[in-house]
C-alpha cells in the first residue's frame, strides 16, 4: 500500500517498463516513444537495453523482447515448468452463446428432452449438448415415456458448482428473472 | 439550536440530489447539528416537506418514497404532541422516534461502507494487472507468427452467473414473441411448406438450409418448414446433410423421391 | 536471446516472479507454494515481502499486492496516467452511489433479500441489483425462508478484486466506524 519512495517524477525507464507491464499487444518503440511524451523511438531503444541489463543483473525472472517489430515483456524460459503447471488445469474455452442457451434451457425445464431444446431454440443442438456432457455441467437424467423413450437431460452437480449457486431452487423464477434482466436487450450487451 | 435561515435552506436542498428519503434525512439531521437520539422532529418533518415540494415532475417515480417518509414524520410529530406519560411510567412507554433514529443510524452507517468502498474502488483504478498473458517466450513468437491466442474474455474465461441468467431471459423474451405471432393462426400450412420445399429440391436438384428459411418470414414460419422439413426426412423424401460442425446444411432428395 | 548467466536452479522468489507474471488474476500463497514444489505458504509470503523490497529498492513500476485472499502483481499508482493511455477502451464506468450504498449493505448483511435492502436504504434496490449482478460483484447466494422464499444475494470473489479488497474481513469492522451500530438487541422489549 505505501507509496512512499521519493517523489522524483518517473522515469522514461519506469513508465517504458509499466507500459510493456500491462500492455496485451507488443508495443513498437515509437509508440513507446509517443505514449513516454518527449522521447524518440531511438532513446526508447536505449531504455530498453538498459532495463534488459538491470533484469539480467538483478536476476528478475523476465526480459524485455523483441517480436513481431514491437517488444514484450516475456517470462524467461527457463521457468516455463512452473509457467506450465500453472496453465496445467486447461484453460477451458469460455462457453460459447447456443452453449449458454441451451444450458440455461437444461437448467429452467429438466428433465427435457434433445427435441425439446431444438423445439426451444430453433436449431440443432447436437454438438452444443455433446460439449455440455463433456464438461460435466449436463448429464443423462433418464429416458422419456414418448416415442423411442427419448434420453432426457438434466444438470451435474458441477453446474452448481461452476456457478456458484447454492442449489437449482437458487435460479430465479421467470418473473424474478424478469425483475433482474428485464428489458436490457435493446441496450446491448450491457 | 439550529437556527438556519429557512429560505438559504430550502434553496440549497432542492438544488441537491438524494439518493432517498433516509439520505435527506441523514443530510438534515447533519446540516442541522441536531442530536440523533433527540431529533427535533417538527423542524426536520418541515424540511424535508420542503425538499419533497420543491422536486420536479421527472422525478415523480421517487417521490413516493419521500411521500411516505413525509408522511411517518407527520404521524412521529403527533405522536410527540400527545400528552407526555407520568414519570414513572416513561421508561415502559417507547419514543415515537426510536424506530425512525435506529433506521437513520443503521443508514448512516451504509453511507460510511459506501464511503470507503469508493475509496478503495478509487485506489485500485489507478493499478493495472499484467496484460499480456501469452508470456514465455516461445509462445510469444509463436504467438508473433500468427498463433492464435485463447479470447481474454471475462475473470477466468468463465461464464458467470450473470451470463446463464441473461441467456435465459433472451430466450424467454423470445418465446414471449413467438406466442404473440402463433395466436394469429398462420396463413400457411405444412403443406404449403412441403410443396415449396419440393418445388426447390425438383429446380436445383438439392438446397441447403439457409435457402428454405426465408429472411423475411416471422419466425413461427420458419417453425412450419422445420416441421415440413421434418416430415420428408422421415418419409425419406430428402436427406440432411452437414459438412462440419457449424457448416452448412445440405439438403439433398432422398430415395422415396419419385414422384 | 542469451540465457548466459549461470546455471543454478531458480530460487523460490524468481519461480514466484514468474508465476505472478504470468497471469493476471490473483493466486494464493497456499496456490503458489503448490507451483514452485517445495515451499510452504509461509515461505511464499516471506518470498512475496522480499520481492517487493526488491521491487522498491530496484524502483520497478509494479509491485505485489494482497488481494481476494491472494496475490496479484499490479503496475504502481504513478504509472496510471500513461498506463491509461495506453488502454484503448475506456475504463469501465465507476459504481453509482446507490450501487455502492448497495453493496455495502450486501456486503455486511449477506444473504440478504432484495425487501431486506430496500427496507435498509429505503427506496427500490431493481436497477441497482440488476447492475451488481450484470457487473459480477453480486450474485444469487441461496433462497430465504419466508414467505415466498425469496432469492437471497451475496458478493462475488470478483467484488473483492474490483476493490482490491484482500478478503470481507477487510472492509471497516462495525465498531471501527465513527457510529456504532444501533443496540438491535433492546428493540425486543419494546
Amino acid at each position: 500500500m505505501s507509496e512512499s519512495r521519493d517523489d522524483a517524477p518517473p522515469s522514461a525507464g519506469e513508465i517504458v517498463e509499466a507500459l510493456l507491464f500491462a500492455t496485451d499487444e507488443p508495443l513498437t518503440a515509437r509508440g513507446l516513444a509517443a505514449l513516454v511524451g518527449d522521447a524518440t523511438p531511438a532513446v526508447i531503444e536505449d531504455v530498453i537495453a538498459a532495463l534488459n541489463a538491470d533484469y539480467l543483473r538483478e536476476r528478475r525472472a523476465f526480459r524485455i523482447e523483441p517480436v513481431a517489430g514491437g517488444y514484450q515483456i516475456v517470462t524467461r524460459s527457463a521457468f516455463a515448468p512452473w509457467v506450465r503447471r500453472l496453465r496445467a488445469s486447461p484453460p477451458t474455452p469460455r462457453l460459447s452463446q447456443a452453449a449458454l442457451e441451451t444450458l440455461a434451457i437444461v437448467a429452467y425445464k429438466q428433465p427435457v428432452s434433445r427435441a425439446e431444446l431444438e423445439a426451444i431454440r430453433g436449431v440443432s443442438v447436437d454438438g452444443v449438448l455433446r460439449t455440455l456432457v463433456e464438461r460435466e455441467l449436463v448429464t443423462i437424467a433418464g429416458r422419456g415415456e414418448g416415442l423411442g423413450r427419448p434420453l432426457l437431460y438434466g444438470t451435474t452437480a458441477h453446474f452448481l458448482e461452476y456457478f456458484g449457486l447454492t442449489g437449482l431452487d437458487a435460479l430465479p423464477r421467470p418473473e424474478e428473472l424478469e425483475i433482474l434482466f428485464a428489458d436490457r436487450e435493446r441496450e446491448g450487451e450491457a | 439550536m439550529a437556527d438556519i435561515d429557512p429560505d438559504i435552506q430550502s434553496v440549497k436542498l432542492a438544488a441537491l440530489d438524494f439518493e432517498g428519503p433516509l439520505d435527506l434525512l441523514v443530510y438534515l439531521v447533519q446540516t442541522n447539528e441536531v442530536d440523533i437520539y433527540d431529533i427535533p422532529i417538527a423542524l426536520i418533518a418541515e424540511q424535508f416537506l420542503e425538499y419533497v415540494e420543491s422536486m420536479t415532475p421527472e422525478r415523480l417515480a421517487e417521490a413516493g418514497d419521500f411521500l411516505l417518509m413525509a408522511a411517518t414524520l407527520l404521524r412521529i410529530k403527533a405522536q410527540m404532541l400527545l400528552p407526555q406519560p407520568t414519570a414513572g411510567d416513561e421508561e415502559k412507554i417507547e419514543d415515537p422516534r426510536r424506530e425512525l433514529v435506529l433506521k437513520i443510524i443503521e443508514y448512516q452507517q451504509f453511507l460510511e461502507i459506501a464511503e470507503h468502498l469508493r475509496e478503495h474502488e478509487s485506489a485500485r483504478r489507478l493499478v493495472f494487472p499484467r496484460g499480456y498473458r501469452d508470456w514465455v517466450e516461445e509462445d510469444a513468437a509463436e504467438d508473433a507468427a500468427g498463433g492464435t491466442r485463447e479470447g481474454r474474455g471475462e475473470p477466468g474465461g468463465r461464464a458467470s452467473l450473470a451470463d446463464l441468467l441473461r441467456a435465459f431471459a433472451a430466450l424467454m423474451r423470445q418465446a414471449e414473441r413467438d406466442r404473440a405471432h402463433r395466436l394469429e393462426p398462420l396463413p400457411i400450412s405444412i403443406e404449403d411448406k412441403v410443396r415449396f420445399i419440393r418445388r426447390h429440391l425438383l429446380g436445383a436438384g438439392r438446397t441447403t438450409l439457409r435457402e428454405l428459411f426465408l429472411p423475411a418470414e416471422p419466425r413461427a414460419y420458419w417453425i412450419v418448414t422445420f416441421i415440413a422439413l421434418l416430415e420428408m426426412a422421415r418419409e425419406g423424401e430428402l436427406r440432411l446433410r452437414q459438412g462440419d460442425t457449424f457448416g452448412e446444411v445440405h439438403v439433398y432428395p432422398g430415395k422415396s423421391n419419385r414422384r
